[in-house]
């Protein structure tokens, strides 16, 4: 399947865009989105950390993904 | 009780926060005020760009008002957030609450600037004369 | 450094006082905000009169400020009191202060207000239809 | 000696004035102060507790007062 990935901050410099699409199996976790961004981009391995958030909420690496989810790369957060 | 929450690309206003908790059946009204500084050592910067994952910050900032509410009976929270240009000393973040007693103003209020800042998806970037950097990025 | 004490008549501004703080060397601001409320149960109070020894009121506050500049940093202070006739919800005391971190801010703020409950020579007096009461003076 | 006192709240409920004049013995203390209080005005027993600042200052209750001090009667304080 085909899922859509926005990018925030530090993220969209790395993948010099605000979104991006992966190609992923079907029954996908939020651990095959974080390793597919690190191998097409390689930038991330030298953040602090970074999470994924699906339908505006943090999930953990384990957590399932499908097509039509709001995915979205959370580099670490400085505001207030 | 009411929870007022926004992310706005104009100056905030302290007085509107308050006035938007502020109770006679409270006794206590504390207030944290988020100024920008200049966080990179040495370099001076020229301005700063916050950016928001919006539904998501807004998200975010409400569980805040609610646990502020649920653990140390805060009967009105306001989180206002700046996003877009900020200058030094600008306000970024403003976090107003009105409890019974004023210990509890003081805990959830602290809480809730120390929860917002691991948590609510905000991000800034400080921009120098020659280049720019998002701020906490990088170990 | 600034510290900015002040009893006044007059209705009292936590934006003055949150611009006499503000500093963009300064991470933490934190303002408390003390409302008049109504202290003694069951009877409806029509109005406060909040009475000070005036030079001795000065000199408390201005004690508490030093203490939060000795024992938690604070860069700049600023305590303002009401004195005189005040209804309920009419803010009597407003305490600002900023720090480089937020932590000291808050609990500078939290140690200001127990203190200056406990020693500035500042009286209120609960008028009720029916009579008066000087608030905490009895057991 | 004759040394003046001031009265704030409700001291000055109690005393029904603004200030008193006391009669006290030279190399008196605080603790005589407040003992002349008390016999004059058994009301004071009501309250709480209530301080003697001499000079815009609290002071133990083995202080010393001598004319001219600005002795004030602090009942219990309920700013903030």
């Amino acid at each position: 399947m085909e899922i859509k990935v926005l990018a925030f901050g530090i993220a969209r410099d790395i993948i010099k865009a605000s979104e991006i699409k992966l190609e992923l199996s079907e029954q996908s976790t939020v651990d095959e989105v974080k390793d597919s961004l690190v191998k097409l981009y390689p930038d991330f391995n030298s953040l602090r950390n970074f999470a994924i958030a699906v339908n505006c909420e943090y999930v953990e690496d384990s957590a399932p993904v499908k097509q039509g989810d709001e995915i979205v790369i959370i580099p670490p957060v400085s505001g207030g | 009780m009411a929870i007022d929450i926004q992310l706005k690309a104009t100056p905030l206003s302290s007085d509107e926060c308050i006035k938007k908790v502020q109770d006679h059946h409270c006794g206590g009204l504390a207030v944290f005020i988020g100024t920008v500084r200049n966080q990179t050592q040495g370099r001076p910067v020229d301005h700063l760009e916050f950016e928001a994952y919006e539904p998501m910050a807004v998200k975010e900032m409400s569980k805040i008002a609610e646990q502020m509410m649920d653990r140390w009976n805060a009967k009105h929270v306001c989180i206002h957030h700046r996003t877009g240009h900020l200058a030094l000393g600008d306000v970024a973040v403003i976090i107003a609450v009105s409890t019974a007693h004023r210990a509890e103003a003081f805990a959830s209020c602290q809480y809730a600037i120390d929860t917002l800042k691991q948590t609510v998806p905000i991000w800034k970037k400080e921009i120098f004369e020659d280049g720019e950097v998002w701020v906490a990025a990088h170990p």
